[in-house]
């Protein structure tokens, strides 16, 4: 870690993971195809939490309300209001910022497991805002936004965000542009500052750094990439329900990075895509699958506590950003 | 209604509600002082407590208050065993880090719950109450075995805080939970204060669901809500004290249930739980106790 | 498309075209759809294969379970009855979780994994929302038996259907007529606030008025609350009726508060089952429900006037006369819901067959001979009594049961006309393409 | 010429106990300053009040003309105070490199333009003598090579005010005798405020003492004086073994 700029290695493998999942898409078969689709968004909802938790140190347990933002603030804007597709992408990654602006100015007033605490209370009182608006957002029923308004052209380009393929690349595109952006900013000076404010805040705030700032930031950030993936996810998928909300969509991602390695680039995809197909496989043979998941996550825990990434960085490639 | 009846109702019910959240909040934050661990598993002790309570019973015969007393006192040592034995196998492993037990109590919550399922079943079911004797006041009828809750659950918040500070576990357990170093240096056996102290709060969770089960009935996803509040009234009552656990749970259940008086019940869960976070966004230390470690 | 409902005729006809033309395109495909060969090859034997979206695990795992049980019981009557078009019917379960994002991807993983040639038997109506897009957007067959108003009102897509249950809002105004004529002209409802409850809060009150009865008061519960007391004082002290429709875990609790709330001065109470399914009548603290009034479905506890159908359907599935397990008294069924599977699965059989079904590439057939059925007949097919079909709108429409709860039993004082659960239907699917 | 840092009356009380009790404090420009006394004298405390780590009771600080005794911690390094800490509390995690570039980074006004940043950060380092080190983990640097880290990471901050609390504690005689040499260096271009146990490197570095003791100043003058205070003496013989 020498300088800022992106060494060779780093650059080739985080290109090569790009240009393998643009390569998947003409070999893999249609099931695998539209999970990959699937996991792609939702490891950017990990890659989000990642900023927060991995790199700053800031557990949150109140996340699900950041990509419910943006699932309900794209969702709406284009059922409601009749908005075009970008449109709604572009309202539900705003309403992602200025949510997470505001959680953010009164969350990180407090620290530790009082800050964990805080954000699941914001959160659950997001997770009853949508019952108590069902007349707009059809409560735990949701909304759908029908294919007809999920076709439509920008410019002359037709684009049919029900179809497999523009679905698999439009994932891949936002992914694509994720995980360069927080390879970026992690790698940058603010990147340093966040990892030294979970280090050591104290010492941080020592060097100069307005540690307030920075954090809010980072929930910033953090909360707007993960709006990010659920707008994308209410307009690719074309469902907007409170059970992205809930609570167990705040738990998600932690465990999603946690097994991919927290502060680790691409961990929080490998952990997405490992988790999905352990439950997939699992439920499959046993309806008693979350066992497994349980013991999977003890023995992760107690063997690879770094997580994938974080273990084979430890161990055998420290340059892994 | 008229309005005092209505306080007066709404004033009982979180009495109880603040009842089993102090005993189970309680079980929480010895957990959070003594060891610095996050259990996300608690809520599903005191599902497993509830469960068994309805287990136990089940295969007891004759009076309906034979069973809930045997539940009382089985269904919690139970509880105890299988937390004790978690902490030997996997917390004590993990050397208590945090971000590790937090995860492993997440696993943890996924086993009990999916082996509730299996063996238990997807359905609610009741247990009956030791006795039935309903008060009644003169706009309304009221349970006397959810009064009975209430001072059941003070008695043991007593003889818990006696233990803790007037016996020499209560001491250990403090030494232990100042500095782990020094403890150790003075010849206290940590490891064992530390499963002990996981067990210890598993079963005040237990006891909790035992207390609770005659009125909601046992079923395998109960755990989740009663987590979430004891999270905060374990944060807001501050880390560690008695005194503040049993206030804020006061607290937070009597505002609930005032609160509910006054609004639309959505609403109300709304405004109750916004409430409660504004006093941990604008006191974070809590209410009571200094800040945490 | 409206002849095509009311005339079944010319619209076999013009389905056929359809066929040949796609069998010409399907053809064209199946050398390069690896996914097709198996059945070309093997058609007369490969079983007919139905992906079971079932919710084994979370909120729904107790109707889960008995829907499942109903589902296999059915499907091996029609096996051994010669399957469907002449090859044996496959259920294939994947679990959703009770979860609408999950539910999405167990249908996708049908359609493309599984190859299942339709999927069928959710219940819950958030995952029956949640999975729908998927659904249409797959182009797989989607049969629900979830009673939510959803396909009906025309917000899902031409591949959703719900043949085999009557939605809410026709049971909420078949049953109105009896309550404002037997219970009482002053309502509160109690209902949980979420997507089943809306069903119920938003038809109610103008079927009850139609009646000369009004709704004074609704109280929507939280989905996270467990306990109930402190919202009673918000009931009227006028109330006549209480209308309660409460479901999950909780509900043994909502009804011991209002015994005690109450103790034996209470207004009358009108529930709908599904707050009590799979859960035992006799349970402690439910003896406050004696003398009340229940809608069911299906009715859970065996009548003297059963069918002779009723009766092989009772025995098939395996519940005795207290509709519980044979053998396990304590392990009470959904009676009032499951025989939606049952009828389904026929309704399916019937379609498949009307279609001539052979394969995923007659799915809009299938589709199109289901939108041509118009009525069932009470039979071993439709045990639950007979059923007239919108093919518009997806949705049948049945006869309801009101039953009251007496002696540790209940038992139907009333069966609801068809026509009492009218509605006007403006949904619309066959406008929809294929 | 006025003085660089002043503080009037500051205090600090922890539940009634005083730990620093109304300090009337002064420091010129370009001096090397030490601060002694026995342990619980109220040093370290004194210093975190300067700093801004510690918000205090009463009184204000001054620095460069400009009252700062509400100013945020960051606010007032940004400004030229420098602490470096009395525990070693560099990241252990990072590399040496990446713990100067923290500071480096922050000060460079062109902080975004890499050569500069990196230049600034070798020259911290060479500074110290750790330009060989760059890429080690902290965390597995030896003590004496970690408070150097610590030295080069406030050198980076560019300070006015290198506030150095106990730097010399665990080091052993040679190393001792390296760091005399850089702080004299580091005197050169700033104002060096140091809290020392060690009275050798006092009298040797220091061109004013401070003597503290429960919360007050005892005594301030030159080395010599301060040597011969007797006031001094009996506040260091009554603390024997202090450390």
């Amino acid at each position: 870690m020498r300088s800022s700029a992106l060494p060779p290695r780093i650059l080739v493998l985080h290109a090569g993971v790009v240009a393998l999942l643009f390569a998947l898409n003409f070999v893999l078969p249609e099931y695998h195809h539209a999970v990959l689709a699937r996991v792609m968004l939702l490891s950017v909802f990990a890659m989000g939490y990642n900023i927060l938790f991995g790199y700053t140190g800031l557990l949150s347990l109140g996340h699900a309300m950041f990509f419910a933002a943006g699932l309900y603030g794209a969702g709406l804007s284009v059922y409601h209001l009749g908005w075009s597709i970008p449109a709604g992408l572009a309202a539900g990654i705003a309403c992602g910022a200025a949510l997470s602006t505001a959680i953010g100015l009164l969350a990180l007033r407090t620290t530790g497991v009082a800050f964990m605490i805080v954000t699941m209370m914001f959160a659950q009182v997001f997770y009853l805002l949508t019952f108590y608006f069902a007349e707009w957002t059809g409560g735990d029923d949701g909304i759908v936004l029908s294919q007809e308004i999920r076709r439509f052209f920008v410019g002359d380009f037709y684009l049919n965000l029900t179809d497999p393929t523009t679905r698999y690349l439009l994932a891949l595109a936002i992914f694509a542009i994720v995980l360069f952006a927080t390879l970026i900013a992690v790698r940058s000076s603010f990147g340093r500052v966040l990892v030294a404010i979970r280090e050591n805040e104290d010492r941080a705030r020592m060097l100069g750094y307005d540690t307030f700032a920075n954090k809010l930031a980072a929930v910033v950030l953090s909360g707007t990439i993960c709006a990010t993936a659920g707008a994308a996810y209410a307009l690719l998928f074309g469902y907007a329900g409170s059970t992205f909300a809930g609570v167990q969509y705040s738990i998600l991602p932690l465990l999603w990075v946690l097994l991919g390695g927290a502060a680790t680039t691409l961990g929080p995809f490998i952990g997405t895509l490992f988790m999905y197909y352990v439950i997939d496989i699992t439920s499959s043979y046993t309806s008693a699958y979350l066992l497994i998941v349980g013991i999977a996550l003890i023995l992760l825990v107690l063997f690879f506590p770094k997580g994938i990434l974080g273990t084979i960085r430890a161990r055998w490639a420290g340059w892994l950003p | 209604m008229a309005f005092g009846p209505h306080l007066l109702l709404a004033t009982l019910e979180g009495l109880v509600t603040s009842a089993v959240l102090a005993l189970m909040a309680l079980g929480l934050s010895l957990v959070f002082g003594v060891m610095r661990v996050v259990n996300v598993a608690h809520g599903e002790f005191f599902m497993l407590g509830a469960v068994l309570a309805w287990w136990i019973a089940s295969l007891v015969s004759g009076h309906p208050a034979i069973g809930f007393l045997a539940a009382l006192a089985i269904s919690p040592l139970i509880v105890g065993a299988v937390a004790f034995a978690a902490d030997r196998l996997v917390l004590r492993r993990l050397n208590y880090e945090p971000e590790a037990t937090i995860v492993a109590t997440i696993g943890l919550l996924y086993i009990i719950q999916q082996l509730a399922l299996t063996f238990y079943g997807p359905q609610a079911r009741p247990v009956d109450a030791p006795f039935t004797y309903r008060i009644l006041f003169p706009w309304f009828g009221y349970s006397g075995y959810k009064l009975s809750i209430i001072a059941t659950s003070a008695l043991l918040l007593i003889f818990t805080w006696f233990v803790l500070t007037r016996t020499r576990i209560g001491l250990v357990m403090r030494a232990t939970q100042y500095d782990r170093e020094t403890a150790q240096a003075f010849g206290i056996p940590v490891g064992r204060v530390y499963a002990g102290v996981f067990a210890l709060g598993a079963m005040l969770a237990a006891i909790a669901a035992v207390l609770i089960v005659p009125i909601t009935q046992a079923h395998y996803l109960m755990g989740l809500n009663p987590l979430l509040l004891s999270f905060i009234v374990v944060i807001i009552g501050g880390l560690g004290s008695l005194r503040g656990t049993v206030v804020a749970a006061l607290l937070i259940g009597v505002s609930d249930g005032v609160i509910s008086a006054f609004f639309s019940p959505t609403l109300a869960k709304i405004i109750a739980t916004l409430a409660v976070a504004m006093v941990l966004v604008f006191r974070p230390q809590g209410l009571f106790g200094s800040a945490a470690k | 498309m409206t002849d095509t409902i009311s005339n079944p005729g010319p619209a076999r006809l013009r389905l056929d075209r359809r066929t040949v033309l796609k069998g010409v395109a399907a053809s064209a495909g199946l050398a390069a759809a690896p996914g097709f060969v198996r059945y070309s090859q093997a058609q007369s034997a490969a079983p007919i294969r139905i992906g079971f979206q079932c919710h084994r695990t979370g909120i729904g795992a107790a109707y889960g379970r008995w829907y499942e049980k109903t589902t296999n019981a059915a499907v091996k009557l029609i096996n051994d009855a010669g399957g469907i078009n002449g090859r044996p019917v496959e259920i294939i379960v994947e679990d959703d979780g009770t979860d609408a994002k999950r539910g999405a991807e167990v249908v996708a993983k049908f359609a493309s994994q599984h190859k299942t040639d339709i999927v069928y038997g959710t219940l819950f109506s958030h995952v029956v929302t949640g999975s729908a897009p998927t659904a249409g957007e797959l182009k797989i067959p989607y049969y629900v038996v979830s009673e939510g108003y959803h396909v009906a009102s025309g917000k899902m897509n031409r591949y959703c259907l719900q043949p085999g249950i009557t939605d809410v809002r026709s049971q909420v105004t078949s049953v109105a007529p009896w309550i404002a004529a037997n219970a009482g002209k002053k309502v509160t409802m109690i209902f949980p606030d979420y997507a089943f409850g809306y069903d119920h809060r938003d038809y109610l009150p103008p079927a009850l008025k139609a009646q000369g009865a009004e709704v004074i008061a609704q109280i929507a519960i939280p989905p996270t609350e467990s306990s109930f007391t402190r919202y009673f004082p918000q009931i009227p002290a006028e109330t006549e009726v209480i209308y309660h429709v409460m479901v999950g875990p909780a509900v043994l609790t909502f009804v011991k508060e209002l015994g005690e709330f109450y103790g034996s001065n209470r207004p009358q109470l009108f529930g709908f089952i599904d707050s009590l399914e799979a859960v035992d009548i006799n349970s402690p603290g439910l003896e406050f429900l004696d003398g009340s009034h229940f809608w069911e479905g299906s009715p859970r506890y065996a009548q003297p006037n059963d069918s002779d159908a009723q009766k092989v359907y009772r025995a098939a599935v395996g519940i005795d006369d207290n509709g519980a397990a044979v053998g396990d008294p304590k392990d009470v069924s959904t009676a009032a819901h499951m025989f939606g599977c049952w009828e389904t699965l026929y309704v399916i059989k019937k379609a498949m067959e009307d279609s001539g079904y052979k394969g995923p590439e007659d799915r809009a057939k299938l589709i199109e001979a289901t939108e041509a059925l118009t009525e069932f007949k009470e039979g071993n097919e439709h045990p639950q009594g007979d059923k007239v079909f919108n093919g518009k709108n997806h949705q049948c429409y049945g006869h309801q049961n009101i039953s009251k709860l007496e002696g540790g039993k209940l038992n139907v004082v009333h069966r609801t006309s068809i026509e009492d659960g009218h509605y006007e239907v403006e949904a619309d699917y066959t406008t929809q393409p294929l | 010429m006025t003085p660089l840092l002043t503080t009037r009356g500051l205090t600090k009380a922890y539940d009634g106990l005083r730990a620093v009790d109304g300090v009337d404090f002064s420091l010129a420009t370009g001096e090397i300053r030490a601060i002694i006394g026995p342990n619980g004298a109220g040093k370290t405390t004194f210093v975190s009040l300067v700093c801004g780590r510690v918000p205090p009771t009463s009184g204000t600080i001054v620095f460069d003309g400009e009252d700062i005794t509400h100013m945020p911690a960051h606010l007032r390094v940004r400004r030229g105070i420098a602490y470096t800490f009395q525990i070693t509390s560099v990241f252990p995690n990072l590399s040496a490199y990446d713990n100067v570039a923290l500071p480096a980074q922050r000060t460079l006004e062109d902080g975004r333009a890499k050569t500069h940043l990196h230049a600034a950060i070798m020259s911290a380092l060479e500074h110290t003598g750790l330009a060989d080190r760059a890429n080690i983990q902290a965390g597995a640097l030896s003590y004496g090579h970690q408070r150097l880290l610590e030295v080069a990471m406030g050198l980076a901050l560019k300070p006015r005010l290198l506030i150095l609390d106990e730097p010399t504690q665990g080091l052993s005689d040679s190393e001792i005798d390296g760091f005399m040499g850089l702080v004299r260096d580091i005197a050169s271009s700033a104002t060096v405020l140091l809290i020392e146990h060690n009275m050798d490197v006092v009298m040797e570095l220091a061109r004013r003492i401070t003597v503290m003791n429960a919360g007050k100043i005892l005594a301030e003058g030159m080395p010599e004086e301060i040597r011969a205070d007797e006031a001094v003496q009996r506040a260091y013989l009554g603390t024997e073994n202090h450390g």
